[in-house]
């Protein structure tokens, strides 16, 4: 694991670096970009091989005299290790030239320091073998990745946004606390192995409570609150590597435990399943109705955490119903879309980052017409798109492919399971659709039709460093969606670190299902270009004429006109209005001739508008009651040394 | 025959009973006082080995509590002119009535438990918690500061009467504890007394309520 | 001659109420310097001291006493650049009184006989008084009052108990000279219902000092009324010295085989510590007081680690020294805090991290640390709690443990974010001049010397380094102070 | 594989004539003559005769529009068993390829006509973005129904040789429903009357027809043979669950094939003529009935495959 830990040497060393340059902005940048970058490259490599052979490699380090911190990296953890410094690689990469423009060198410094100490922690966490090493990794993530979402602390947002995450991310890992606590407490352990020897009923308290802590860092429905808070708030590349990569350390989490209890009840695979749909579902809708594009990205990111939950439902289901291929579909699919998810969404992130950067505005419906100014972006952008909407030839629907697959074979099964899967199924199904309607709302109003403010007039795309990152992602994308072959082992190793009791799985059967994708994405492309063939062949010495946008008879049209974001998804809203209801603002017409008037519409997130009624709240209405006790008086200070004195007597 | 301790003791526990009845620091002052004095008479009459150095303790305490303390709380309020009501927060009848069940209560309590050192002595738990509770129930139930200090000294005698009474061990280190407990808390009591009496014209520690939530 | 590391200062505390302020600064270092050598000097070789039966040199007095004597060296330093920011009216008390202060502490910790750790700690509410008075404000007077009046109440029911468990001495006709350890060794003989009720009486008495609910009334006053070095002396080494008190009484307890009764009680008045400050620290208005608050918290979690034992006391320890360097060096923070910002309202601060980057950090920092972060030890401390409350299937107690500690810390983050991060509307020039809010440091008309920032950066340094790695005979010493109540690794 | 191809081929020279029957039995029902037969063929020709004129405000995506629609409806066509043949290409999971790559026409579609920047075709992608969404989880539901059946998801494995009688064999009574509920999915894929009313004067009432209001020539030549191509492909689905039988006899096979399209493609005139299309929130009802079909028919199908 030398070269492991030596990729997290040099990547924190380049943080330090950082901090300790702060003074000369432009070295220090290339310095932490630099190391950075190499730190991850070699950890990716290191990964990559790792995924090649099978082995377990371990290490542990004293501490503390009679406590260890353990390392372990199997097939799991190289798998998610490829991910985490495959993404950092890029967005550090991207950062060097959406950096550029920040006046304060000591933040950009600070901003460094912390990211390196983000990747770092991230790559402990997916590596750490026991209870001390698990939360200190993860503690340290949380704390490392707040500092990134409060970079521009000036505007309130921000800064309740940090907050929010702040709150949601200590109070999972109490959650997670209480898990490792109630294994502790039964095996008197803290090796994860451990865990394996609890009793059922303790399976189930401890499946349960760190399903809530790494839920509520991975995004999942209820507990997603923070997520579209802090992930728009940081730094573009900060919310790729959180939205692409670092959340999935929560789902590492639920499967680490998963695998580790080693306990095939159906419960886990239902209450992963439904946790699944539901965020997919009502992610993608919230996401739909967003007019910050940063965090419509966001919340598609819970939908997509919600597409992996039901990967990861439908392999559980069929673990527990005892139809290995039914599980490792299930399993291969979810792992492929957290690898997928993480290229495409960090592609999305970056081209939004681009966006940001050059406009100076997150609004869609401020923006337009970008496509002809920012051409790489734009295209990348679409890719993107088609690749999240799960589409053929992209890597999304790869993904997508293996979970129905599975589902499907659980549709022969009993009743449960029976019911469990056509939930499944038709969940992905409408996911896929919102999340077409979803991106093609975002490319339909932010790259095309013209520009809606000024903000998006005569913009340009420079910046070397981003558009490659963003090149690199959007061919990752294409390519994985062609030729999955080439890396179906990688999720297949993941699926066999699980420890199933399938042996090493064959993998002829999902060479032959990538190989037909494989065929159907070449036939498709075969004949599209057929297809533009007889297109230039019917144009050939063809006048092409020039004009405005026919307006049905109406010939002044203004770009004021075109059709918003808001009003392109609001039928689709209207029919999810229970789970997303709207809020309306606009102030009354007045006068006989109303000049001018305000509209403005919000959609809830009904999750964020009960938090706030039924947790805080009541708790900070039962601690005001409480607060009358320190009021003042001497005398009731001494009446309560008597009272704690005369109570405790009885006891006697 | 009745054994000079109880004598004493129910001297004590008058004191007491007059304690809660009264109305005027001067006449509040006298009366813990005379309880200070008492109170610390009691080691010569009971039965542990009295060495010399256990003596002079004896004696200095009593000089102290007995004497000293009070005339200085006294020639403080002479000299300052403040309020000589103790401003009681449960009024004088209310405060009596609690005496007298606490006295009763007291005997009651000390019934319950087994002290071989003072069996023959039937006054000496009574009196010792009753102190106790007295003590406490100044220092909640008097706004005067000046009240609440000297609630606080009659406390300390009862855990006096206890230390010295219950068992032969620790007797001199006690006294010696309490003697350097009354004398400095007392004076440093008497230092805030005297500013908060600057400050605020008033040892009504109605007004010491600003600091709160 | 291990009296010298208490007589030192009491002599220099004499001394500098005579001597000139310049002077008297210089013997505030002078005297922290040499009690860390001594003390260092005793970790190194435990010499025995001259009156044996009144002093003894026991693991966790040892523990705390290394504590006070690094605390105390770095509050000096500390105090001397305040000192210079500040002008105090009646420095020389100040000074002496801190120096008297330091040495009644570090008699309690070396004290072995029962009456003469009550002394010792009745001596430090005496010592520490004028430090909170220090400003003669109407307020100060009153926060020193409770302060006096209270705690010498408490005290004096640590003293009943201390006589009550003489009388269970007697009862149980025994014969041992009156110090924990004697008594430790005899505790099977005493008498249970004597003992019991000595523990009770002890436990509300040195845990109206130690600042546990519902006794901590004057702690939140004290602390937010007293200069930020006499704060953090207070919360960083008074509040352990009760602590002590508590513990080797408990000590006695579990020798005596009542460990589950003091066990159970000190859990109990643990969780009351703990929730009363997620009661305060949700919708506090000071800052200082939200840290004192958060002693009591922390003094809370200390009560209910040794209160559970076995890994969850080890925690506890753990927990109590992080507390003392990360809680002494938040105090000191605040005490830049008020010198910028020239008021104790939360309200009234904001932007720290541009207008005081050097204070911000080291406030976050310690913020971050306090609140059970890695890499700061404390997140050891309470892992090893909550983890070792579960092992012994205290899962109820568990459970409220762990929902006030994320109350808590929702408040605390609340009003560390607005510190930190908030506009800074500085009530003066608001009205006048926008474009000084706008731009950084113009409105805080103070200067981060290095000696008013570098204590706290090596406080929480040494609180980092702990984290990772623990000297052998620092670990020694915990293990052999937990062990003697059921506590332990394993 | 040879006559998979020609009757591929086939199928796209045709598809624009049976959609020129709809036209037909409209004009009937409206006591007109009504347009010839061939209709379309001529309106195609003249199309790709002619030359284009593209929106300022229009970018590549706009080119790609009709290319990718086209594409996909001909790649579906290939994965199609036309009476009762094996197709050219199928493999086990097609059923799902084949949805997403429709979804991918309709991406294409979309963007093209947001490319425009005209208030009219948003509108008109808005909606072309909501409905499918219904329909998809019907066809996922119908989906679910074959593979309870068959146990297989490849489209060859339910419309080829004998396996559609096959089905009708194992659970009759549910296959009626879906086949109603799939042809309520064809109106609304294909935006037919009530769904949609191609032949309205008025944009703000279209779906699909003003979605391509900007295209013209080749371009919306290109779209109309896709749309064309779509039609046909669900209409063979459901000329084959009607009629399933299979005689050794090609000749006879294909009459009954022809004679199945025919119906479909009747029914659909029907409808158009007797009923009026749904106000657009009334639609999502409409296409929701065809999803409660299809669950129905799983939950019974239930009882017939123990």
């Amino acid at each position: 694991m030398s070269q492991f830990f030596m990729a997290i040497l040099i990547i924190v060393f380049g943080g330090f670096l950082a901090l300790l340059l702060a003074r000369q902005a432009k070295l220090m940048k290339l310095i932490a970009v630099f190391s950075l970058s190499a730190g991850c490259l070699l950890g990716v490599i290191d990964a990559g091989t790792k995924l090649m052979g099978s082995d377990i490699y371990t290490a542990s380090f004293s501490f503390l005299r009679v406590f260890s911190l353990g390392f372990q990296m199997d097939g799991l953890s190289a798998f998610f290790l490829f991910a985490i410094f495959l993404v950092s690689l890029l967005a550090t990469l991207y950062s060097f030239h959406y950096m550029d423009h920040a006046q304060k060198p000591l933040r950009v410094a600070a901003n460094y320091f912390f990211f390196s100490l983000l990747i770092a922690a991230m790559a402990l966490v997916v590596c750490s073998s026991n209870i001390i090493t698990f939360m200190f990794s993860w503690e340290i993530m949380s704390l490392s990745s707040f500092f990134l979402v409060i970079y521009n602390y000036e505007s309130a947002e921000n800064r309740r946004a940090g907050y929010l995450y702040f709150v949601f991310s200590h109070v999972g890992a109490m959650f997670i606390f209480v898990a490792f606590g109630i294994v502790y407490g039964l095996t008197g352990s803290f090796d994860f192995t451990a865990m394996g020897s609890l009793t059922e009923t303790a399976k189930y308290l401890v499946f349960i409570f760190s399903f809530i802590g790494f839920g509520s860092k991975a995004g999942v429905f209820p507990f997603h609150v923070w997520l579209p808070h802090a992930h728009p708030a940081a730094p573009s590349h900060i919310s790729a590597v959180m939205s692409g990569v670092m959340i999935k350390t929560g789902i590492y989490g639920i499967i680490r435990v998963y695998s580790l209890l080693d306990f095939n009840t159906p419960v886990f695979g239902y209450i992963v399943l439904v946790a699944g749909v539901i965020s997919g579902v009502l992610g993608v809708v919230y996401a739909l109705g967003q007019q910050d594009l940063k965090r419509m990205l966001a919340y598609s990111s819970v939908e997509n955490i919600g597409v992996i939950l039901i990967g990861l439902g439908i392999g559980m289901v069929g673990v527990s119903e005892g139809n290995p291929l039914m599980a490792v579909l299930g399993f291969a699919g979810c792992f492929f879309h957290i690898l997928n998810h993480s290229l495409f969404k960090s592609l999305l992130f970056m081209g939004a980052g681009m966006v940001l950067h050059k406009t100076g505005t997150r609004s869609i419906d401020a923006l337009g017409g970008l496509l002809k100014n920012m051409k790489i972006t734009g295209a990348t952008f679409i890719i993107g798109s088609l690749a999240i909407s799960g589409l053929p030839p992209f890597n999304g629907f790869v993904s997508e492919f293996f979970i129905y697959f599975g589902a499907f074979k659980g549709i022969a099964l009993g009743k449960t399971a029976f019911v469990m899967c056509i939930f499944a199924i038709v969940g992905l199904a409408v996911i896929g659709g919102l999340a077409l309607a979803c991106f093609t709302r975002v490319i339909g109003v932010v790259f095309q039709g013209e520009p809606r403010t000024s903000a998006a007039v005569d913009v340009n795309e420079k910046g070397a460093t981003m558009l490659i990152s963003m090149l690199i992602l959007a061919g990752a994308c294409l390519i994985i969606g062609v030729f999955p072959g080439a890396l179906i082992y990688m999720p297949m190793k993941a699926v066999s670190a699980l420890g199933l009791a399938y042996g090493n799985i064959p993998l002829e059967p999902f060479y032959q299902m990538t190989g037909n994708i494989t065929q159907s994405a070449m036939i498709l492309f075969a004949v599209v270009l057929g297809v533009i063939a007889l297109r230039s062949f019917f144009y050939r010495g063809k006048t092409i004429g020039k004009s405005g946008t026919w307006g049905c008879g109406f010939t002044q049209p203004t770009a004021k006109m075109q059709y918003t974001g808001s009003s392109y998804a609001g039928s689709i809203l209207e029919f999810f209005s229970a789970a997303a209801p709207l809020t309306v603002e606009h102030s009354p017409i007045s006068g006989r001739f109303p000049l001018k008037t305000d509209y403005k519409s919000r959609i809830n997130d009904i999750a964020e508008l009960h938090m706030g009624t039924l947790i805080v709240r009541p708790v900070l209405f039962f601690f005001d009651k409480l607060r009358w006790i320190q009021h003042g008086d001497i005398h009731l200070y001494i009446g309560y040394i008597l009272l704690a004195i005369i109570l405790l007597l009885f006891f006697i | 025959m009745i054994h000079p301790v109880d004598t004493l003791l129910s001297l004590v526990l008058l004191s007491v009973l007059f304690s809660f009845g009264t109305s005027r620091l001067p006449g509040l002052i006298k009366v813990v006082a005379f309880q200070g004095v008492v109170a610390s008479m009691v080691p010569f009459f009971i039965g542990h080995d009295m060495s010399a150095g256990g003596v002079v303790f004896t004696v200095a305490t009593l000089l102290i509590r007995g004497i000293i303390i009070p005339l200085c709380i006294y020639l403080a309020i002479k000299k300052v002119a403040i309020r000589r009501e103790v401003e009681p927060i449960v009024g004088y009848h209310a405060s009596i009535l609690f005496g007298l069940g606490l006295i009763v209560g007291a005997t009651y309590v000390s019934r319950q438990l087994n002290l071989p050192a003072i069996s023959q002595y039937l006054l000496v738990t009574p009196t010792a918690v009753a102190l106790l509770v007295t003590g406490m129930f100044f220092l909640i139930a008097r706004r005067n500061a000046i009240a609440m200090v000297l609630g606080y000294i009659m406390m300390e005698n009862g855990i006096y009467l206890v230390g010295t009474t219950f068992s032969s061990h620790v007797r001199h280190i006690v006294e010696f504890g309490i003697l350097l407990d009354v004398l400095a808390g007392v004076m440093i009591m008497g230092i805030i007394l005297q500013n908060i009496n600057k400050t605020f014209d008033d040892v009504d520690t109605a007004l010491l309520r600003t600091l709160k939530e | 001659m291990v009296e010298i590391i208490f007589l030192a200062p009491f002599v220099t505390g004499i001394l500098a109420f005579f001597l000139p302020k310049a002077i008297g600064r210089q013997l505030l270092v002078g005297t922290g310097a040499i009690h860390l050598i001594l003390s260092l000097l005793l970790w190194k070789n435990r010499s025995v001291p001259i009156f044996e039966n009144y002093f003894a040199v026991t693991p966790e007095g040892l523990l705390s006493l290394l504590v006070i004597s690094l605390l105390f060296f770095l509050i000096s330093i500390y105090t001397m650049a305040y000192l210079k920011e500040t002008d105090l009216k009646s420095e020389n008390i100040f000074t002496g009184s801190m120096l008297l202060f330091l040495s009644t502490m570090t008699m309690v910790t070396l004290s072995d006989h029962i009456m003469v750790m009550w002394i010792a700690i009745e001596a430090t509410t005496l010592a520490s008084a004028p430090l909170i008075y220090t400003y003669r404000t109407s307020a100060s007077l009153e926060a020193t009052w409770k302060y006096l009046l209270i705690c010498s109440v408490g005290i004096a029911m640590a003293l009943l108990g201390t006589v009550l468990i003489t009388l269970a001495m007697d009862v149980g006709n025994v014969d041992a000279p009156l110090s924990f350890s004697a008594l430790t060794g005899v505790a099977k003989d005493l008498d249970p219902m004597w003992l019991k009720a000595g523990f009770v009486f002890i436990l509300v008495g040195y845990g109206t000092k130690m600042g546990l609910a519902p006794m901590h009334t004057w702690l939140p006053d004290a602390h937010s009324e007293a200069p930020s070095p006499a704060s953090a002396l207070l919360s960083g080494v008074l509040l352990n010295c009760a602590y002590l008190g508590i513990f080797k009484t408990h000590k006695i307890m579990h020798a005596a085989g009542l460990g589950d009764f003091s066990g159970t009680i000190l859990i109990v008045f643990g969780l009351m510590s703990i929730l009363a400050a997620a009661t305060f620290i949700l919708k506090q208005k000071e800052y200082k007081r939200m840290l004192a608050y958060s002693s009591i918290e922390n003094m809370g979690i200390i009560a209910f680690g040794t209160g559970i034992g076995g890994l969850a006391a080890y925690g506890a320890v753990i927990c109590m020294i992080h507390h003392s360097l990360i809680k002494s060096s938040l105090f000191l923070s605040s005490g830049n805090m008020l010198l910028g910002y020239k008021d104790r309202l939360i309200e009234n601060t904001g932007d720290m991290a541009a207008r005081m980057p050097k204070t911000f950090v080291a406030f976050f920092a310690g913020f971050a640390g306090i609140s059970g972060f890695p890499p700061f030890g404390i997140f050891i401390g309470e892992l090893f709690i909550i983890v070792g409350a579960f092992k012994t299937g205290h899962y109820v107690a568990a459970g409220i443990f762990i929902l006030s500690m994320c109350f808590i810390f929702a408040g605390f983050a609340n009003q560390v974010m607005k510190i930190s991060f908030a506009d800074f509307i500085n009530k003066d020039d608001a009205n006048t001049d926008p474009k000084k809010i706008a731009d950084p440091a113009g409105t805080i008309p103070f200067k981060e010397k290095a000696s008013l920032v570098w204590p706290q950066y090596i406080l929480l340094l040494t609180s980092l380094i702990l984290c990772f790695f623990i000297p052998d005979t620092l670990y020694q010493a915990i293990i052999e102070a937990v062990t003697a109540i059921g506590g332990g690794i394993k | 594989m040879i006559e998979s191809v020609i009757l591929w081929f086939l199928a796209i020279l045709i598809a624009p004539f049976f959609s020129a029957v709809i036209l037909k039995v409209k004009a009937f029902f409206g006591g007109k003559k009504g347009p010839p037969l061939l209709i379309n063929y001529y309106t195609l020709i003249k199309l790709f005769k002619k030359g284009s004129v593209y929106s300022n405000s229009t970018t590549l995506v706009f080119k790609l529009g009709p290319i990718i629609s086209l594409a996909t409806a001909v790649t579906v066509l290939m994965f199609l068993p036309i009476a009762g043949y094996t197709p050219i290409f199928s493999f086990n999971g097609d059923v799902i390829f084949i949805m997403y790559i429709m979804g991918l026409g309709r991406f294409f579609t979309i963007a093209a006509a947001m490319d425009t920047a005209s208030p009219f075709e948003g509108m008109g992608a808005a909606r072309e973005a909501y409905f499918p969404i219904i329909c998809e989880a019907a066809m996922f539901m119908i989906l679910i129904f074959f593979y309870r059946l068959t146990g297989e998801l490849q489209l060859a494995s339910f419309f080829t040789g004998g396996n559609t009688l096959g089905l009708w064999n194992m659970a009759g009574a549910p296959l009626l429903f879906i086949v109603i509920a799939f042809f309520i999915i064809l109106l609304t894929e294909n935006s037919r009357v009530p769904v949609d009313d191609p032949a309205t004067h008025l944009e703000l009432t279209m779906i699909h027809e003003v979605m391509v209001l900007d295209h013209s020539g080749p371009d919306f030549g290109l779209i109309e043979l896709g749309s064309f191509c779509k039609l046909f492909f669900y209409a063979t689905i459901i000329s084959r669950l009607i009629l399933p039988f299979d005689f050794g006899v090609p000749a006879f096979g294909f009459a009954l094939f022809v004679l199945g399209l025919f119906i479909v493609y009747l029914a659909i005139g029907v409808t158009e003529s007797v009923i009026a299309r749904y106000r657009m929130d009334k639609v999502p009802q409409f296409v929701l009935t065809s999803f409660a079909l299809a669950f129905f028919a799983i939950i019974i199908s239930l009882e017939f495959i123990k």
